[in-house]
């Protein structure tokens, strides 16, 4: 368990956020709604940095191991929180449902978040709503579709073979 | 042609600095390839294509720059001469110069008031020069194994 | 008046400065004063880098210093992956360097994609710009670099660059006596080759 | 000779279309201005939008408004000129676009435009095995190949459950801590030639050579080594390598006083980097900037120390913090950690334990090369190692190292086949860069040049 004994016990508001353990990492699983507050608690209880954020493509995988009340989306923001006092990290991981892949920014809370969530529209096509900046950041401007998407191919030009088929 | 036979050093340099210069020129007219387009022609904006062109009108500051400068350039063109025959001079010449330069150096004082030159950042007071004596190791602090988890 | 049959002018004399035609001469000076332009992109221009440091020294052969701007530059080495965001700014800094130009496609990366067969990077910068010499390695060591760079100057001095580009139409056009018309085949598709249809 | 046509023909060169404005000549040039990712006039930028290339940062505490006093620039009209420090350009370090909003010389607002280098690496991550995945990751932050196998390595390994031998842990603290020390040196090489002092950058190559002279000796290769795999290293160190490491450790950390001397005591170095890119370290942390950019605005924050990962808890080293958080006290704070970087490696020397470099379970790290000679199973292990690779159990799992330019994170999450189902690197580079309009704010056009060298950034670390 985390040092210091679970942190659901120790701030009550968590209470009913479904937890687990990953290898030793403390894990929660906000619903969408209650995401941005759920951030804001812990960034109160001493989280002061967010580390990292980054969605995942569940397609080929949707049955994954997840606590029972949870119910598995395709896709899933993991955002990763640390609190520099007590040397700590907690990850929050947030299903987003493949019909409508909108997440609520998580900028008003962290300010490090805004390239980490347009990296995560370019490449996942998660649109992050009241985010300042929505616009691509690793793509160029015009183009189609979101790279990282298990239904998007890896682009591959064929070994060019003679008479193997490809633009040379 | 008794005098000008001294000034012969200086049309010498004068045609060999022509003749330099014509034949780099002449040099590249003729055996450089000469290919304009577009792009060669386009400014360059690191690799960038140019849009928008770029703005006609420059803050009036920029002008205002060019113009300290060529006063005080021209002030110092005055000297020159001046510090040739400054040993017949002797003490007319010293007060004539004092006088001169004081003139300019009211003007100075003048644009210096006026905050002509103050044009940039004006949240870094800088502190009177060399008065910070920080070296790379005053600079920081180590924090040992023993000296706590966080500052 | 020739004094034998085949009487080659002075092409046997073994020629200097003075009797060395124009053309050598020339090629001599642009093979003696190649100035490299800056287009590091990854890691191989960190190896590029080193190339110019005091260690392994391009200086020694005349490429003493790397023009920023391209237009005093004679040479891109392509020294890196080029994405698809990146494939129009390295073809407009190609095309405002001035000729006579070369290109050393640096790393395998930039000469055909690597390792790197993806979406985001051009399979091999000569679908943007016509290269001269590719140099092999992932990074290419600071001597594998010296040796590309090396054949490029015997391209050079020997003029066997311009044979080859005028049979082929391809490359900057720079030899002195013939103009050679149109010297890029215009890109079929739009600069973005490689893009999964 | 001279050709008349100059633009417009499609048989010369390839025009720019902006200029000829011909359609069919814009089909041809693919156009490079990346619409809403640039810096837009001001009146056709939103409010927060604003702010935020003002360098006005998010106050934590009253968190649901940027604080108005960052908007308190005036943009007179046409008074300012939107500048584009450019992918090529000098002194971005790599394939960074600055997009600058300039008033003669003052900065009034600055963005960073990326992505002029993205490779598809985390899509590539998904393509290769286990096995495999070290090669591609050790190519995103070229300065520090062997942290990127590290963290790669790592999470695999907490993923598998395996534990290492002592000795692969140590090789690896090693590796990493010699990486580190030719990180800083080609740090303080660039920042020199960004601050005009050429012989900083000969000397920094010189002394960077030598690292990597002996990296090239263990595993072969200068850069992207690929030494550091799931299981242990590649190979054992060879023999005599305890005097390589004493001569490369004495003659850097002597040398390191002449960079001392050539740098510190100029005027012209300490004029251009005292006082210039300051950020009040909660703003830093607010921001999740990590590393030296943290350390030097105050913050003891260091993974080595407050997380100790490999075997750092039984290495003693000193966390190095600075006190004025401008660009002086990142060079010093970087300076200063190659002293300690050489410190631990000396501590390795001494400590280094013998035994086996890699783990010994067959399904994770492949049989030594004679041996499959000798046994059959020895060599199905090896094809299965090198074919099938590893299969971890299903989950996720994410692990962060100290690299030279902040906490570097992978975050992997296995599906129980071969291929990560996902491979996300967590770049300390790329979250650096999001803090440069902060400190950047009021600066000139010169002080863009230190802040940004100051900050570091890799780029291929930055667009993975």
């Amino acid at each position: 368990m985390a040092p210091g004994g679970s942190l659901a016990w120790q701030i009550p508001a968590l209470g009913q956020i479904l937890t687990a353990d990953s290898a030793g990492d403390e894990v929660f699983f906000p619903t969408r709604a209650q995401y941005v507050e759920v951030a804001t608690v812990l960034r109160e209880a001493g989280f002061a940095t967010c580390s990292d954020l980054c969605a995942v493509d569940y397609l080929t995988h949707l049955g994954r191991k997840l606590p029972d009340g949870v119910a598995p989306e395709r896709f899933e923001v993991v955002v990763n929180l640390l609190s520099l006092a007590p040397a700590r990290r907690v990850r929050l991981r947030v299903m987003v449902p493949e019909h409508d892949p909108v997440c609520p920014t998580l900028f008003f809370v962290y300010p490090g978040t805004e390239n980490m969530e347009r990296e995560a529209y370019d490449l996942m096509g998660i649109r992050f709503d009241g985010h300042p900046d929505p616009s691509r950041i690793l793509m160029p401007q015009d183009w189609e579709g979101h790279p990282l998407r298990r239904d998007y191919g890896v682009g591959r030009v064929p070994v060019q073979f003679k008479g193997a088929p490809g633009p040379r | 042609m008794g005098s000008l036979d001294s000034y012969l050093p200086i049309f010498l340099l004068l045609a060999l600095g022509v003749l330099f210069a014509a034949l780099s020129i002449a040099a590249s007219r003729l055996l450089a390839p000469y290919r304009p387009n577009a792009a060669k022609q386009a400014p360059y904006e690191c690799g960038i294509v140019p849009t928008a062109d770029p703005p006609q009108r420059f803050p009036v500051r920029f002008y205002l720059v060019a113009m300290i400068f060529i006063i005080f350039d021209i002030e110092i063109i005055f000297l020159f001469p001046w510090a040739v025959i400054y040993g017949q001079l002797g003490r007319f010449g010293l007060v004539e110069v004092i006088v001169f330069a004081g003139a300019v150096f009211v003007s100075f004082i003048y644009l210096v008031a006026n905050g002509a030159l103050d044009w940039g950042p004006e949240r870094r007071a800088r502190s009177f020069r060399g008065a910070s004596e920080r070296t790379t190791e005053s600079t920081v602090r180590r924090v040992g194994s023993a000296g706590g988890r966080a500052a | 008046m020739p004094i034998a049959e085949s009487w080659n002018g002075l092409e046997s004399v073994r020629h200097n400065l003075l009797t060395g035609k124009l053309e050598d001469f020339v090629r001599w000076s642009r093979r003696s004063s190649m100035w490299p332009a800056t287009f590091g992109l990854a890691c191989c221009a960190i190896e590029m880098m080193a190339a110019g440091g005091a260690e392994y020294d391009m200086s020694r052969f005349g490429m003493e210093v790397f023009r920023a701007s391209p237009r005093q530059a004679d040479l891109m080495i392509v020294a890196g992956r080029v994405s698809q965001k990146m494939a129009p700014v390295l073809r407009q800094v190609y095309d405002q360097m001035m000729e006579p130009k070369w290109v050393i496609s640096m790393g395998v990366c930039a000469s055909s994609g690597g390792m790197f067969n993806n979406y985001a990077i051009v399979q091999g910068v000569d679908q943007i710009v016509p290269v001269d010499v590719y140099a092999p390695g992932c990074p290419p060591s600071p001597n594998t670099l010296l040796h590309a760079i090396l054949t490029l100057h015997e391209k050079v001095r020997t003029g066997e660059i311009l044979r080859r580009r005028r049979a082929s139409g391809a490359g900057a056009g720079v030899d002195l006596a013939t103009e050679v018309p149109g010297w890029t085949q215009p890109l079929a598709t739009p600069a973005r080759l490689g893009t999964p249809r | 000779m001279t050709s008349d046509h100059v633009d417009g023909v499609i048989g010369d060169a390839p025009v720019t279309a902006a200029l000829t404005g011909d359609p069919e000549l814009a089909r041809l040039v693919a156009k490079t201005d990346e619409g809403s990712q640039e810096l837009a006039p001001a009146d056709a930028t939103s409010r927060v939008k604003l702010a935020i290339e003002q360098g006005g940062v998010l106050r934590v505490p009253e968190s649901n408004a940027l604080d108005p006093d960052a908007a308190d620039a005036t943009f007179g009209a046409g008074e300012t000129m939107i500048l584009n420090v450019g992918p090529q350009h000098p002194s971005t370090h790599g394939v960074l676009r600055m997009m600058v909003e300039l008033q003669g010389e003052t900065i009034l607002r600055s963005k960073p435009v990326i992505g002029y280098l993205h490779t598809g690496m985390e899509k590539m991550g998904e393509e290769l095995t286990y096995v495999q995945g070290a090669t591609n990751v050790t190519r995103m932050d070229y300065l520090s190949p062997l942290h990127n196998e590290l963290v790669f390595s790592l999470a695999v390994e907490k993923l598998l459950g395996v534990d290492i031998p002592p000795r692969a842990t140590w090789i690896r603290m090693l590796m990493c801590e010699l990486n580190r020390i030719s990180s800083h040196v080609m740090w303080t090489a660039s920042n020199g030639l960004d601050l005009a002092s050429t012989t900083m950058m000969i000397f920094g190559l010189r002394e960077r050579d030598l690292v990597l002279t002996f990296f090239e000796k263990v595993t072969g290769l200068r850069m992207n080594h690929n030494y550091i795999r799931p299981g242990g290293v590649a190979a054992d160190l060879p023999d005599g390598w305890e005097d390589d490491v004493e001569a490369i450790v004495d003659t850097v950390g002597a040398r390191l006083t002449d960079y001392d001397n050539l740098l510190t005591g100029q005027p012209i170095f300490r004029e251009r980097t005292e006082g210039v890119g300051v950020v009040p370290a909660d703003l830093l942390i607010a921001l999740s900037a990590t590393g030296p950019l943290l350390r030097a605005a105050g913050v003891a924050w260091d993974l080595r120390r407050a997380m100790p990962y490999l075997a750092y808890d039984d290495v003693d080293f000193d966390v190095i913090v600075g006190s004025a958080g401008d660009c002086f006290d990142r060079y010093a704070v970087r300076l200063n950690e190659v002293r300690e970087s050489i410190r631990i490696v000396r501590q390795i020397l001494e400590k280094m334990p013998s035994g086996d470099y890699r783990a010994q379970d067959k399904k994770v790290t492949p049989p030594p090369r004679a041996r499959i000679d000798e046994s059959m199973e020895a060599l199905i292990h090896h094809f299965k190692i090198f074919t099938r690779g590893i299969e971890p159990p299903e989950g996720e799992v994410y692990v962060a190292v100290e690299s030279p330019r902040g906490e570097l994170g992978c975050y992997l999450v296995s599906d129980g086949s071969n291929h990560p189902m996902r491979m996300h690197i967590r770049a300390p580079s790329f979250v650096n860069l999001q803090s440069v309009p902060a400190l950047l704010r009021g600066g000139l056009i010169a002080d863009m040049v230190a802040v940004l060298s100051s900050v570091d950034p890799v780029l291929g670390d930055v667009d993975r």
